[in-house]
């Protein structure tokens, strides 16, 4: 069970949030000027990172505020944690291009 | 290839069991094949399996990263049943069910098919509503199904708390009788043994690292073990599939998650049924060693570590408690999870793709290990042909794009 | 005020009193639990980065929302504020000065130009009390705070799970002889079930009602 | 005495405290401190059990958790626990073990002749046959399957109780020898605060079982120094008989404790066993090494033990497990059991060692004691089925792989093996941390982790007392200082004064016979599922090369023992049969737990009453007391239906129908979700979250509005009122609140956070009491002088602000049941009392309380859905006919793309309909599959399904909705309903059955 740093609560188990997926997906402006196959994209496909992902998750037993998290799935480990809004810190895009590059 | 028989055995019983011949070859891997399968699970073994046997293709490798089964099919608790809500799933799961009664026959391996029957009880008002509409799609499909009272329930497994008292009672459940469970490692080694006889190619410790794809059209794949041309190359990773997908330039719906099981301790026959819960969360049946086999659902995060959270089993166990009270003094005796790829609406993809001769099965999430032969079966058809079966047409990457989804969710309850 | 003949606490079905006036003799025992209903919980929330806001509170209950994290401001068995979240916070008052501190934080935050929030959610919960030496095993046994004293002390405060239900909790002054005392605030129709877990928790310390 | 092989003095026992216990129904005695095996062995029982496959004699191998064989059934009833390590259950008074898997005793059992077909029954031998006939397998398996399993599980429930303790501590320390001991007393001195665990009853690890010396006194004297230490420090806790099971990610750490010194029964109150979930800052793992075995033919005759075993035994417990023992080691330390044995007056037979001419000063020591010494030798078999007679002794050749000379044999009755010792690496790999070979002595130990956490002693392959005792030092001072601690006062590093020059271990994993393996006698790596060497050479012959098959082909290490003795010299002996070296092969993966873990404990309190908590309403005891059934709504418990005496289901549920059709009825409303939105963009929210049009509602008014998903799904439903300017408050489905809350939360922080507007639950606030009939109005009037209830003045689908009986209210004239209908919201403790007096006052209107089941029927009537029931998440408005509903004029809302997908815009989708049976009297069942034709057998093509059937009282006969493929383009066809033993007609038509003009509501 995941250590959480909670951007706003401070570190609680995992069991007092809700994971939100993937991060960073932006809903289009105009979906009625979308094909159906870029409406699917933004509603079904999904990055799912084995390495550094980005995802969202809720501190829904606490604050219940949403923010972004970096997290290794092949190790589980936490790399950051940012609010909404935010991009992901220097270092963990350096780590996603450098894997990108590899 | 050595035919396996009582015969056999009795015969090399006096040689000390010397002579046996190896199941399947190691062998290296050739330059080309007609048809490259990646991934050595059930899934991907009996599309070679199938291949040959079907459609005459024998010049095949399957590309196995680590050893074969070591994936989904080496961790799973074995449920087999056919009995889904929609035609579409009905028809793929039944297709499986019935290339399974005749499995160990037809590749000569004892898959220790056991057909002891599924329940998949109800809790609520609700589960039971879903649960009489399936039985009744079951048995229009021709799919064998019946809904049982608590009466009925107490009769196949005595040990149940049938206790309306209970936080959740029991309220009815469906039953599968042709339902049961196999031996997960004997399906795919005997899949591997008997591809290989065919001429199938069976390369463990070969990951497949890039594709290559010349307009469009797939000629061949990287691997740790170098290149290898390929006509054709059917993806078969489970919970690795879109890191295949990356690699070949396009996106597909699927998350990748823990699922975890576990064993306890061997006692003496109990149970002798299957029973799952998808409203308290767990699934229970006991091994022909006499390990209770457990299992309940995902972890919520996406993760490649073959590893979940306790608190997952904490919980699951709890309600394995409230459903069988006097398992609380038996004890755990090994746990373990595995990388499920988790479709939005809980069916699979088998499928052609955006490249020319590459296609994807993927997407069984935590329930494909009964559809292993029937899998195969489809996508060796889909290879061959380059089009799908008719039973898995309607399970294309497509539907996601033009809204024809096959939504298990909502009456299967857990998808084992 | 609604006639008091006519509330009824959520745990008002288990008779506390009663058994309160029964073990009125709590000395030497592990624990000690009683429910204080119908304290004023009102909700705000509001930006606290706006003094506008900040001050709009202060006129209404005299007192700052907390910006520190799982704290809470003013005394225990006094008009209180507990930090919830980056925007929220949850203003605990005395039962009689619930319906003050609603008009008043109405009228101060709903002016124009403030963008807040006023909830009333005085119904929405009970608040059960913890104390006594080993009120902190107990909680310890359902919740995964670190509860330690150096970690949560008096003052602090949390939104946190306690067996199954979400709860807010706060530990108010530690009693003379060290020993804490925790308030949780479950929703109502949860209380039962935290009350009997607690009370079943308790068995092997001792509990009596407060 | 019955206590045969008891020493006379020596050991840790209580010889004061004397406990009777049974074994397989005969009566015995030990002493407090006793294990059961310990006890057994004193009593001169070796016998324990039987094996799995061949259900061979097995006796006590070891004296701790990593005991592959004897295992036996606790206690009988429903505190029976099923293979329980003899080695780990303390003694208790009137403790009752019996041995498993053997009848009718261990000594006679039928079915050892399954030993005499051992020829046939190889590894995977199952898998070869049993396939002809091809219906034969169904037999062959009943009686593989009887054959299952080694205990029984208990056949009633669970007596005990077990909770869990959630803890933190800056230091976690695994295992309680030396090198933890030392670890926690260092990290102790910085302050910190430490948890130290030990699974053993008793603080000090191997030194329990030895005769060292720490600080110049015997060491147990220096564990009790250390004890009261960290006793006296409050930071410090020590849990002991607890065992860390499972160390997963974010240093988790689950540990099982036995509170009660009675393992099978919980005492005092108390609950038997505690779970404790703990996360550590650091984690120190010293959970020492487990001896190896050497793998000779026939080495699981009872007799067969390890060689620590052996000196556990007498020094710990005072006990000399056999008359005669032979040491067999290819190390010095075994040596240390030849001379403990010999010190407490035991006779050695001989010591056979593997190693030409070992000289190290334990060798010397043996040589001057009068043992005698043969070098360069194996044991090459076993005499004696039941209990070893003795030994056949050969000299190795001089690669050791095979034997040369003639035999000699040793009459003893019992065998202390040493093969060297592995690390208990188990923890370190749970989370992933990884191993790494260490070839001078042939052993795994812990590389890599990504957790916070380090190894030291034997767990680190540190094998002396001093090595174990400085890294543990170092160890608890490291971690401490990772986190910013150090100690004012660094207490001195603890010496040892054990450690001797030792000869090097020879490892030889398999020891040579005369033959082949598998031609004379066994050599068994895993005791417990009968895996022996030729089955694993016979693995890899046959293919299954990488470990993991290996392990699955054979079974290798899937007993309850995990293959702490058996799994190393098992991964040795494939490599050998492919040629490779044992870090090529690699070993298995180690999981949780790291011995088995009762699942009770692991539920804990969460059973029964605590299985998940039942929400409960302000008027939920009147409902009790009424003597409704109930119906879970989510974790809600809403009153189902309120049966009168005698009355069945469909009566009751008539009757309360036809109240509200012709009178009064009241609903307990409470739980449907509610949320209080307030803020400047309030209604440009709802706007986007429905599908309907928001900017214009008027304070006063309310409105139905539908969710989708964005997927264009119906996903909740649920009317919203205008409280005020920038104010409303949305109502939701009682089940669905929770979600509903969450998603609309999301979609305000992460994709809108520019739209001002806070959320609020504040569905606990209010007690909703929901009035529904002709009367509903004419009774609420008696309760209300400040809301005009007129028509006019209060007409469907607005809300009033008022007092309803002396009590603030907000009532919103709203209805689910076709009927004039209010819903009266105030303060939750109000409720109950409210209701009373509406009740009683509503005597004379014909108030009648109803259920749910009434609300759907009455519902249903009306054709108004429920989600959850006419959706299954599949569900668009358009199927359900309400068009209506969705914007056509808004740009957009959540799920509106989705809506013009090729599938999701087919005009031949399923349609909501009604249907009408045929036979009025026919209720349709619920969840029944519809087809166009039928055909005398399935298959059948299906065009929808029943989504509610019910009797309508009020019309006289059945209604029922449906889902129907193109069902809007059907009206008027007939379908048909096979529900089994009959096909009911029906025909589509309309789905609104009852005033379909909406009068009553209205009026
Ligand atoms: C705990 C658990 C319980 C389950 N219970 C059930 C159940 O009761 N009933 C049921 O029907 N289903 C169940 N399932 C689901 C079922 O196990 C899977 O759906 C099924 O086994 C998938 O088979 P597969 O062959 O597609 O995948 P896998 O068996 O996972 O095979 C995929 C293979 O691809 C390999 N691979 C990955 N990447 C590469 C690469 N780059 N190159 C080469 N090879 C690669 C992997 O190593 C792996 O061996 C369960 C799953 C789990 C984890
Ligand atoms: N000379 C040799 O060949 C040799 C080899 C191995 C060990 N030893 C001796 O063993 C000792 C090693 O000291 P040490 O402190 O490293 O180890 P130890 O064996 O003394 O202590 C380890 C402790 O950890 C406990 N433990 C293991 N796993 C556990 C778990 N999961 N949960 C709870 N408890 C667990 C064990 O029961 C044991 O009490 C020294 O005395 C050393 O001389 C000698
Ligand atoms: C149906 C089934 C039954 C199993 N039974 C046992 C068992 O009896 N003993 C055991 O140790 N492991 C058992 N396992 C678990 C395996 O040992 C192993 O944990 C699992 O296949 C996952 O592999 P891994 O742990 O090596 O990653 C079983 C696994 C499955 C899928
Ligand atoms: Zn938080």
């Amino acid at each position: 069970m995941f250590l959480i740093n909670c951007p706003f609560c401070g570190e609680r188990e995992e069991k007092e949030f809700s994971y939100g997926h993937e991060a960073h997906i932006a809903r289009p402006e105009n979906p009625e000027n979308l094909s159906d196959a870029e409406w699917a994209d933004y509603l079904f496909m999904r990055k799912n990172t084995k390495g550094v992902h980005l995802e969202r998750w809720v501190h829904t037993a606490g604050c219940r505020r949403w923010f972004n998290m970096a997290r290794n799935t092949h190790t589980n480990e936490v790399l950051a944690v940012y609010l909404m809004g935010e991009q992901p810190p220097k270092e963990i895009r350096d780590m996603i291009d450098g894997k990108k590059k590899s | 290839m050595t035919k396996y028989s009582i015969f056999s055995l009795l015969r090399n019983a006096m040689g000390y069991h010397r002579d046996w011949q190896q199941a399947w070859r190691s062998p290296d891997p050739k330059p080309e094949y007609d048809v490259v399968i990646v991934g050595g699970g059930g899934h991907g073994l009996a599309t070679a399996y199938y291949l040959a046997k079907e459609h005459g293709i024998t010049n095949v490798a399957v590309l196995e990263k680590g050893w074969l089964g070591g994936g989904n099919t080496g961790r799973n608790t074995t449920i087999i049943r056919s009995n889904y809500l929609w035609d579409e799933s009905a028809h793929l799961y039944e297709k499986s069910l019935q290339l399974y009664e005749g499995l160990s026959q037809d590749i000569n391996y004892n898959i220790m098919l056991s057909q002891r029957g599924v329940l998949n009880l109800a809790h609520s008002l609700g589960d039971v509503r879903d649960t009489k509409r399936r039985v009744y799609a079951n048995k229009l499909n021709g799919i064998d199904g019946e809904y049982l009272s608590p009466a009925e329930i107490k009769k196949l497994v005595p040990i149940i708390n049938l206790d309306p008292t209970i936080r959740y009672p029991v309220l009815g459940s469906s039953f599968q009788p042709r339902g049961g469970t196999a031996r997960h490692d004997a399906v795919a080694w005997g899949l591997a043994r008997a591809s290989d006889a065919r001429g199938v190619d069976i390369i463990q410790n070969c990951e497949v690292t890039g594709f290559d794809i010349d307009k469009g059209k797939i000629t061949g794949v990287q691997t740790s073990r170098g290149q290898i041309k390929a006509k054709k190359v059917g993806v078969v990773v489970a919970g690795h599939c879109t890191v295949m997908s990356d690699m070949a330039g396009f996106r597909m719906p699927i998350e990748s998650h823990p699922l975890q099981a576990m064993v306890s301790d061997p006692v003496k026959p109990i149970i002798d049924v299957v029973v799952m819960s998808g409203a308290v969360h767990c699934y229970v049946s006991q091994s022909d060693k006499g390990e209770l086999v457990l299992g309940a659902g995902i972890d919520a995060h996406n993760s490649y570590s073959q590893r979940g959270s306790l608190h997952i089993i904490e919980d699951q166990i709890a309600a394995v408690c409230e459903l069988f009270p006097l398992f609380s003094r038996m004890r755990l005796m090994r746990q373990w999870g595995g990388i499920v790829d988790t479709c939005p609406d809980a069916s699979p993809i088998i499928s052609k793709t955006p490249v020319d001769g590459l296609y994807f099965n993927c997407g069984w999430g935590t329930g494909g290990f009964k559809a292993t032969p029937g899998s195969g079966w489809v996508f060796a058809h889909t290879i061959a042909r380059d089009e799908p079966h008719k039973l898995n047409a309607a399970f294309s990457l497509d539907r996601f794009v033009n809204g024809f989804l096959i939504d298990e969710h909502g009456a299967a309850g857990v998808a084992h | 005020m609604v006639d008091t003949y006519r509330l009824r606490s959520p745990l008002a079905h288990l008779h506390l009193d009663a058994r309160a006036h029964e073990e009125a003799d709590i000395s030497g025992t592990g624990v000690v639990m009683k429910e204080i209903p119908y304290r004023g919980l009102i909700n705000i929330r509001g930006d606290a980065a706006d003094s506008a806001f900040v001050d709009a509170v202060q006129k209404a209950v005299k007192l700052s929302p907390p910006v520190d994290a799982n704290t809470v401001a003013g005394k225990a068995n006094t008009t209180r504020i507990m930090w919830l979240g980056p925007d929220e916070w949850l203003v605990i008052t005395s039962p009689q000065g619930a319906d003050r501190a609603m008009k008043a934080l109405w009228k101060n935050l709903k002016t124009d130009g403030l963008h807040a929030a006023v909830t009333d959610s005085t119904q929405a919960r009970t608040c059960i009390e913890i104390s006594g030496p080993r009120a902190r095993e107990v909680l310890q046994k359902g919740c995964s705070l670190d509860l330690h004293p150096s970690v949560f002390g008096p003052g602090q405060s949390a939104q946190t799970i306690v067996s199954k239900v979400a709860v807010m909790m706060t530990q108010t002054a530690a009693a003379r002889n060290g020993d804490p005392t925790y308030e949780l605030y479950p929703l109502r129709s949860f209380a039962t079930y935290l009350w009997t877990w607690l009370e079943d928790a308790s068995q092997e310390y001792g509990l009596k009602v407060g | 005495m019955s206590q045969t092989h008891r020493l006379h003095d020596g050991g840790r026992i209580d010889r004061s405290q004397q406990i009777d216990f049974y074994f397989n129904g005969k009566l015995m005695s030990g002493y407090r401190g006793d294990t059961l095996a310990s006890a057994l062995l004193a009593n001169g029982v070796m016998l324990v059990g039987r094996s799995f496959k061949y259900h061979r004699p097995r006796g006590i191998v070891t004296a701790g958790t990593e005991e592959p064989n004897a295992l036996v059934q606790l206690e009988r009833g429903a505190s029976t626990i099923s293979n329980m390590l003899a080695t780990r259950v303390p003694l208790y008074d009137g403790l009752d073990a019996s041995s498993v898997n053997c009848w009718p005793s261990p000594t006679y059992d039928v079915m050892a002749v399954n030993s005499l077909f051992h020829r046939i029954l190889p590894a995977g031998f199952y898998y070869k046959t049993f396939m002809w006939p091809v219906s034969g397998w169904k037999v062959y398996e009943h009686f593989i399957r009887r054959a299952a399993g080694l205990g029984k599980s208990p056949e009633v429930p669970d007596v005990d109780t077990y909770d869990k303790m959630n803890a933190h501590a800056d230091v976690v320390v695994v295992g309680a020898g030396p090198s933890g001991l030392a670890a926690a007393r260092a990290a102790a001195a910085t302050g910190a605060r430490v948890m130290l665990v030990d699974e053993q009853t008793e603080l000090g690890g191997q030194l329990l079982n030895e005769r060292f010396e720490i600080d110049g006194k015997p060491a147990m004297d220096w564990v009790a120094d250390v004890e009261s230490e960290l006793m006296a420090n409050p930071d410090v806790t020590i849990l002991k008989h607890t065992t860390a099971f499972g160390y997963y990610d974010h240093n988790f750490l689950g540990l099982i404790q036995n509170r009660s010194e009675n393992v099978a029964f919980g005492q005092d109150d108390r609950t038997r066993q505690r779970v404790w979930r703990v996360r550590a800052k650091r984690v120190i793992l010293a959970t020492g090494a487990i001896e190896r075995p050497l793998i000779y033919s026939d080495n699981d005759r009872p007799g067969c033990m390890l060689a620590g075993a052996l000196r556990a035994y007498v020094n710990r417990y005072g006990v000399s497990p056999g008359k005669r023992h032979v040491i067999f080691t290819n190390n010095d330390d075994a040596y240390r059991s030849a001379l403990d044995l010999k010190a407490a007056g035991c006779v050695v037979a001989a010591v056979v060692d593997v190693r030409k001419d070992p000289s190290g000063e334990l060798v010397t020591q043996a040589i001057e004691a009068g043992i005698e010494v043969i070098d360069n030798s194996a044991i090459t078999g076993v005499l004696g089925t039941k209990r070893v007679r003795g030994i056949e002794v050969m000299k190795l050749n001089d690669e050791a792989d095979g034997v040369t000379g003639t035999s000699r044999t040793i009459s003893c009755d019992t065998v202390g093996s040493s093969g060297g010792w592995n690390p208990v690496v188990h923890l370190h790999s749970h989370s992933a941390g990884k191993n790494t070979w260490r070839d001078e002595d042939g052993v795994f130990v812990p590389g890599d982790t990504l957790q916070a956490e380090a190894c030291c002693g034997a767990a680190n392959g540190s094998f002396s007392l001093a090595q174990a005792l400085n890294e543990g030092d170092f160890a608890g001072i490291d971690a401490a200082s990772h986190l910013g601690m150090t100690a004012k006062k660094r207490p001195a590093v603890p010496t040892a004064n054990s450690d001797v020059d030792e000869t090097p271990w020879r490892t030889i994993w398999y020891i040579p016979t005369t033959k082949p393996a598998g031609q004379r006698g066994k050599h068994y790596l895993d005791q417990q599922n009968d895996v022996t060497v030729a089955d694993v050479q016979l693995a890899a012959r046959e293919g299954y090369r990488s470990v993991e098959h290996a392990k699955r082909y054979t079974t290798l290490g899937m007993a309850t023992d995990q293959g702490k003795t058996g799994n190393i010299p098992g991964h040795a002996i494939l490599s050998a049969a492919l040629g490779q070296t044992i870090p090529q092969t690699g070993t298995t993966t180690f999981r949780p737990p790291y011995s088995p873990v009762t699942m009770g404990a692991l539920a804990g309190r969460a059973v029964g009453e605590f299985f998940d908590p039942i929400r409960r309403t302000p008027m939920h005891d009147w409902h009790e007391q009424a003597g409704c059934l109930w119906e879970d709504v989510g974790q809600w418990r809403r009153p189902w239906y309120y049966p009168a005496d005698g009355e069945s289901m469909q009566d009751a549920v008539s009757r309360e129908c036809l109240a509200v059709r012709n009178a009064v009825g009241m609903l307990d409303a409470t739980t449907l979700g509610k949320i209080d939105i307030q803020g400047p963009d309030a209604a440009e929210f709802l706007n986007r979250v429905y599908t309907n049009a928001w900017l214009k509602l008027a304070p006063g008014r309310c409105r139905y509005g539908l969710m989708l998903g964005e997927d264009g799904m119906v996903m909740d439903d649920g009317v919203t009122s205008c409280l005020g300017e920038n104010h409303y408050l949305m109502t939701t489905t009682s089940g669905g609140a929770p979600r509903v809350m969450a998603w609309l939360e999301e979609w305000l922080q992460t994709e809108w956070p520019d739209l001002k507007v806070y959320l609020t639950s504040v569905t606990e606030q209010f007690a909703t009491l929901q009035l529904a009939g002709p009367n509903a109005r004419d009774l609420l009037s008696e309760f209300t002088t400040d809301i005009d209830l007129d028509n006019d003045a209060f007409p469907f689908m607005s809300w009033q602000d008022g007092t309803v009986g002396g009590i603030p209210a907000r009532v919103y004239r709203i209805s689910f049941t076709g009927e004039l209908s209010y819903e009266i919201n105030v303060p939750a403790s109000c409720g109950l009392s409210l209701w009373t007096d509406v009740m009683n006052a509503g005597e004379k209107y014909g108030i009648t309380p109803f259920g749910t089941e009434t609300m759907h029927v009455l519902r249903a009537e009306k054709g108004f859905i429920i989600v959850g029931q006419e959706t299954d998440g599949t569900i668009t408005p358009i199927d359900l006919g309400m068009d209506w509903i969705v914007s056509s004029k808004k740009p957009d809302f959540i799920g509106k793309r989705s809506l013009s997908r090729e599938d999701t815009a087919r005009p031949d989708r399923k349609h909501l309909v009604g249907l009408r049976t045929a036979d009025p009297e026919e209720v349709l069942p619920e969840g029944g599959q519809i087809v166009a034709e039928t055909r005398p057998q399935p298959p059948m093509d299906m065009i929808g399904h029943v989504t509610s059937s019910y009797w309508s009282a009020a019309l006289g006969h059945s209604i029922a909705l449906a889902l129907v493929k193109n069902g809007r383009g059907r009206k008027g066809d007939t379908v048909y309903v096979p529900t089994g033993d009959k096909t009911v007609a029906c025909e589509i038509v309309e789905p609104v059955f009852y005033d379909p003009e909406g009068s009553r509501l209205n009026g």
